[in-house]
């Protein structure tokens, strides 16, 4: 593999894994807390919530990055702000990590809120009368049982970050070995004249990555779905 | 070691009021569908908070409405029997067993591991997952698991109901033991009349969301007055003691004195058992009858007649201090001239006492 | 009648108003659709419904060109430019082009580009800093994008501090300021070839195309920041 | 107009394989759970396809695995009448009903609309959806839907197995009055003693798979030889006409010459209905007892006595041609030295007949 | 609100709902379908046309927008077959509706999934019994059931197609009034110095839009749940 992939190829793959990797892992306990936000709590501003949460998945992803590039920027307060504490975004790859994480952000609370939402609730209150409390019943009842679906939802946000490619190329551009993912590298090179053997050769890593995450994800939620019902 | 419960909480158009002492033993909550015992249980467990009233558990105010006290669920130290087993699938039925454990005050040790499974036949069952488990295995382990979170009070409700009657006969067992051997009382929801006649000590009789009778089990039972469940289901509970076990499957019971012979029970010789005895079951007859295949006939005295709506009395008899329940015709009563004070001979047929009728009796307190 | 024109991501503020002032005076409509020049030259080959089409470089004409798909007879240079180098900072002062002021004017800075490999604003720019010898140490800093317009946009919000962009684009902008100005011997000529589409030969087409190279034409690209093309009297 | 029924199939570690007719009328397939009786209401209807086997209705075959032909549910014109309604949510109680009907032939009309509406009394839900009715409400929509499908044979299985009593005693009138009034046969699956008692013209008991017994309904369930749910859930179904009704709550019937008195019965006098009387509710005297409660003491003949494993015994007695079951200890057997031929009395309590176990009588074909 | 919105990005608008809504509308059959497929058939290659389909979801949007173009444009052979019928793709609106169609593809298919797999098949069997064949039972039975659900997947493809750009602008380019839908319009304004106005009308033109038709599915998704259960 390291001979069929040039070494800037090499490095878009490493990049990209790096950066969905992270995206999920960050995004992982956000997600799982909006998720059973938006499973189980009635609050005011709900709605307004899930319609935040979705966004990226109905927004152009140009336009998601130009809001990313107009909240975390160099130039804005919150920008500079951030970069006081040592965080930069702009341009970085933690910036694509942060573009891929807010694309695939709502799959994956689609994908654990339905888990969340599947769980028998009625196991949760036999907890609560064994004397758990709120946390422990959520972490040795809710949480087990729903570990499949919330696989489930990392492993396709992970596979979505992975093909994540207008809010990154708008928010950290296209910085070969930095923030060159393969979806901007495999864009790059169809730019170059001659440079449709390398886009395509990305093309394939990405499909066949995606594709084996997906299908894990799949047989993860079925075995998800199988597993939570109450007994 | 009581809980005494005060409520009042409105549902949709459904009332509840009522109040209640349940004190040591296994007290029944009873009374048909939708006379709110599900409700009067969640608000005990804290599942549910009540409009208003007050719970107390052990002089341990549960809820308080005046003073605003509304301990959580997990803080109560309840331990709930639901009727679906309520099993953690993800856990072994060890684990599942020793989830309340975790959570239960170490300084109070709770009821000994070993004790409880052995009481209940489930040391096979502790490295299996509660899916390939039959329902009276789920419910078994739910028991266990409700026990061994140490609770200052079991509720069950209705934790029979969603088993098959061979089911049943096998679980029912348990909450006698647990009666008995267990010191924690124990506020039991149903509305079959067997299992309260073989279960309760005291009864607690609802109707529409309101208590209309409580008391000893034995007194509340043999009241022609309440019938909350039908007259067809009206009954008397004697307690009686095995004295014999024939060859012929037979075994005798002397009940207050008088003498009985029913399909073989399984307790041994000199244990103290309670029989169930349906009022429809009781022929009653001013001679001593001849010749009949009825192998039961007492002496007793007639204490109270009951006349309801239908063709049907109630009668209820005594002998020595025992109760006795017989639904016959207005007819008959009025051709055998019943009335108070009249002697009459109670006719039972030995087969019509089923078996799961005996249980045994609630012990006094170890 | 409609007039359909692929031209280059640059081209957007002159060729709007030619074009406008073009459709007030024959009434056909002209339409145009801007994009990185490689964009633009890949969606021509794979049959984009273009009547026209002008590039940012020769190279990518001449890639069309030998795919047969303009016709060849029509090209001509539309125009030139100058490179410059672009600061979002309003009050940059200007900076000679040579390796030491430069060097120390952009330090760590971000520098906005089009893709250095495949878009010519990118190609010229790099070609630039490699003369200057600041390319090696500069190309970590350098952001691309996948035209110039969006390379100027960046610097415009100031997401990044400088950016290399033409001078025409530095002039339509006014929220960044000129550092300095390339010199022309730092990298190929910057020529923006027009051509005919071999596939679409319309009387409409030709009008608007003989009109691009109308006195008036050539003094509104001038207008803009626009040079005459290389070679051209 | 009948259903032939040859089937092998394995589930699992279970095995089918069982032959019946279910000729005219009701024909009731009993057995514990689990004796195999959805897997063969299934295979008639189609949604399961046997090992092997043939199934006839009306001389169609629906499944012959010689032949390879299986006939797919939809155009079997089964009339499946589910435990759980099934009703279509979306659909009003109207458009439920007349599903069927868009699919069953034009040329054979069905029932009538009107008259199945009258008959099940849904008339007032018809506007409305199955979200808001009652469990009862519900099944006789379901059972009104089977029916104007207008099937060549109607099953059910288990339909009243999900209702509470009142419920039940709400749907078996009209199941009595399918069987009387419509000329559809009927496989009608249940293992509760009384509704098999009530319904069945035939009856088919099925054990582990197995057809162990089948036959006429009054002989099949009068003999001894055959208790498949129990000893306890014995009986016998007496044929007898309501004769008159009483000021004090009773009926008198009729019963094969002797006279009968039961709580009140709804059926007008010169009625014709079908008794359930429990063989342990019969007690036996060899003389007729005097000043008892009992109000029914019929004379009649030992025919035959069958002793089991436990302290009892069945008895059959016949009075004229009706046949009557007793269930007593041994020891009373022995005692009133019961033996074939002898002339014993039997005495029966009027409140211990149920009042579901009193139904209308399977007429002859109208 | 047409003299808010200039000329030019009044016709974006009107485009972008045009080419989402055929989008939608012509996908929701081949959705239901392949949906039905998933939700209830076993056959070969199940979980590769399950991966086919989501395929989109994490590929790299511009990789999607070369395929449809190296598929269906005029130079390949497929492309000048379907000419000869009248049907041309690229560089048309109707490709713009073909590349928002595909891209929206997965996510209207796991909304409809979701619903046919919450259908009671007990009703099914009912209907069965009752004389339906298996296309009568469908129409009669499962489709009124997923009604709902099947509306939700919809409205949520739609909204999801509103926001398409990576494949629409390598699909069909960006050519104002012919293919240049909204998020085309806001990359290319955004572009333009003194073009943010415009674009940031049309962003919170396709926010608008988006976020409506996501909460009308989200409500509608919630009366499915509740509908679909037998009685
Ligand atoms: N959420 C609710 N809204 C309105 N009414 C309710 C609600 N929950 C329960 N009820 C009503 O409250 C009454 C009491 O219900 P509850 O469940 O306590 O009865 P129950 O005695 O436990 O009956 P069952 O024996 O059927 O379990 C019923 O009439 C029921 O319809
Ligand atoms: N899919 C299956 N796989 C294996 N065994 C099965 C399956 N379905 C049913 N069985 C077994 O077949 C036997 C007959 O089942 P069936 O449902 O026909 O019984 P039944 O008489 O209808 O019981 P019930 O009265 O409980 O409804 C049972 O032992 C059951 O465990
Ligand atoms: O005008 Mo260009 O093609 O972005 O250099
Ligand atoms: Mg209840
Ligand atoms: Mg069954």
């Amino acid at each position: 593999m390291t001979d069929w992939l040039g070494p800037e190829e090499w490095r878009a793959v490493a990049l990209s894994l790096k950066v969905s990797i992270w995206a999920t892992l960050v995004s992982l306990p956000l997600g799982l807390w909006v998720a059973y936000l938006l499973a189980r709590k009635e609050f005011p501003g709900k709605q307004l919530l899930n319609g935040l949460v979705h966004l990226p998945l109905i927004l152009p992803p140009v336009v998601t990055g130009y809001l990313l590039l107009a909240s975390f920027g160099p130039q804005t307060g919150f920008g500079r702000l951030l970069e006081s504490f040592g965080i930069v975004f702009a341009f970085r790859w933690t910036g694509a990590a942060l573009a891929a994480g807010v694309m695939a952000f709502p799959l994956m609370v689609r994908a654990i809120r339905l888990s969340i939402e599947a769980v028998d609730q009625r196991l949760e209150q036999a907890a609560a009368t064994l004397g758990a409390s709120r946390i422990w019943v959520f972490a040795t009842v809710t949480l087990p049982l729903i570990l499949p679906g919330l696989t489930a939802g990392a492993i396709l946000a992970f596979a979505k970050a992975m093909g994540e490619f207008g809010a990154t190329i708008t928010f950290v551009s296209n910085i070969p070995g930095q923030t060159q993912t393969v979806p901007s590298a495999i864009y790059a090179f169809l730019q170059v004249p001659g440079g449709e053997a390398s886009a395509w050769r990305l093309v394939i890593v990405s499909i066949v990555i995606a594709m084996s995450a997906l299908l894990l994800s799949e047989w993860l939620a079925r075995r998800a779905a199988n597993r939570v019902r109450a007994t | 070691m009581s809980l005494s419960v005060t409520l009042q909480h409105q549902l949709g158009a459904f009332t509840l009021d009522a109040s209640f002492e349940a004190p040591e033993g296994l007290t029944v909550l009873f009374g048909r569908s939708g006379a709110g015992k599900s409700t009067i249980v969640n608000a005990v467990a804290g599942l549910l908070r009540p409009d208003a009233g007050q719970i107390t558990c052990d002089g341990a105010p549960l809820y308080d409405s005046a003073t605003g006290r509304h301990v959580p669920p997990h803080q109560r130290r309840v331990g709930y029997i639901f009727q679906d087993a309520r099993l953690f699938p993800h856990l072994t039925v060890r684990q599942n067993l020793l989830y309340g454990r975790w959570f239960a005050p170490k300084s109070t040790p709770g009821p000994e591991f070993n004790r409880i499974v052995d009481m209940l036949g489930i040391g096979p069952l502790l490295g299996r997952r509660p899916d390939g488990l039959s329902g009276g295995e789920k419910q078994r382990t739910a028991i266990g698991r409700a026990l061994l979170a140490n609770p200052r009070i079991i509720l069950a409700d209705e934790p029979l109901a969603a088993l098959d009657e061979p089911r049943k006969a096998e679980i029912l067992p348990y909450f006698e033991r647990l009666r008995d051997e267990v010191s924690t009382p124990i506020l039991y929801v149903s509305h079959a009349a067997s299992e309260v006649a073989r279960l309760a000590t005291t009864v607690v009789a609802l109707d529409a969301g309101r208590v209309i009778r409580q008391g000893a089990a034995s007194d509340v039972l043999s009241d022609p007055a309440v019938t909350p469940l039908g007259v067809r289901a009206a009954g008397a509970m004697l307690e009686a003691r095995v004295q014999a076990h024939h060859d012929d499957g037979l075994s005798q019971l002397d009940a207050g004195g008088a003498s009985l012979l029913l399909p073989r029970v399984d307790q041994a010789p000199g244990t103290r058992v309670r029989v169930w005895i349906e009022a429809q079951d009781v022929m009653l007859a001013t001679e001593r009858p001849q010749g009949i295949s009825a192998l039961n006939v007492l002496e007793t005295t007639v204490r109270a007649l009951r006349f309801g709506a239908g063709p049907g009395v109630l009668v209820q008899l005594c002998f020595g201090d025992t109760l006795l329940l017989s639904r016959i015709t207005r007819r008959s009563a009025d051709a055998l001239s019943l009335q108070p004070g009249l002697r009459v001979f109670a006719v039972i047929k030995a087969v019509s006492v089923a078996r799961d009728a005996v249980g045994d009796q609630p012990r006094p307190e170890l | 009648e409609r007039i359909t024109v692929f031209a280059a991501a640059s081209l957007k503020t002159a060729l709007d108003q030619i074009a406008d002032s073009y459709a007030l005076t024959s009434g056909d409509e002209v339409v145009i659709s801007y994009a990185g020049t490689p964009v633009l030259a890949r969606q021509i080959s794979l049959g984009a419904p273009a009547d026209i089409v002008v590039t940012a470089s020769t190279e990518w004409m001449d890639w069309l060109e030998a795919r047969g798909a303009i016709a060849p007879e029509s090209r001509f240079d539309l125009a030139g430019n100058r490179l410059v180098l672009i600061a979002h900072d309003s009050s940059h002062p200007a900076v000679a082009p040579e390796h030491a002021a430069l060097d120390k004017a952009l330090g760590e800075a971000r520098v906005a580009m089009a893709l250095v490999e495949a878009v010519p604003a990118g190609i010229y720019g790099k070609a630039a800093l490699l003369h200057l010898g600041l390319w090696e140490r500069l190309s970590p800093q350098v952001v691309q994008t996948d035209n110039v317009r969006a390379a100027l946009a960046l610097v415009a919000t100031g997401a990044t501090a400088f950016g290399v962009v033409y001078d025409s684009d530095a002039r339509a902008e006014p929220r960044v300021s000129l550092v300095t100005t390339f010199p022309s011997e730092s990298h190929p000529a910057i020529t923006y070839p027009a051509a005919r589409v071999d596939s679409r030969d319309t009387p409409a087409a030709q009008r608007f195309f003989a009109h691009l190279r109308s006195p008036e034409a050539r003094a509104q690209l001038r207008d803009m920041g626009f040079t005459a093309p290389p070679g051209a009297p």
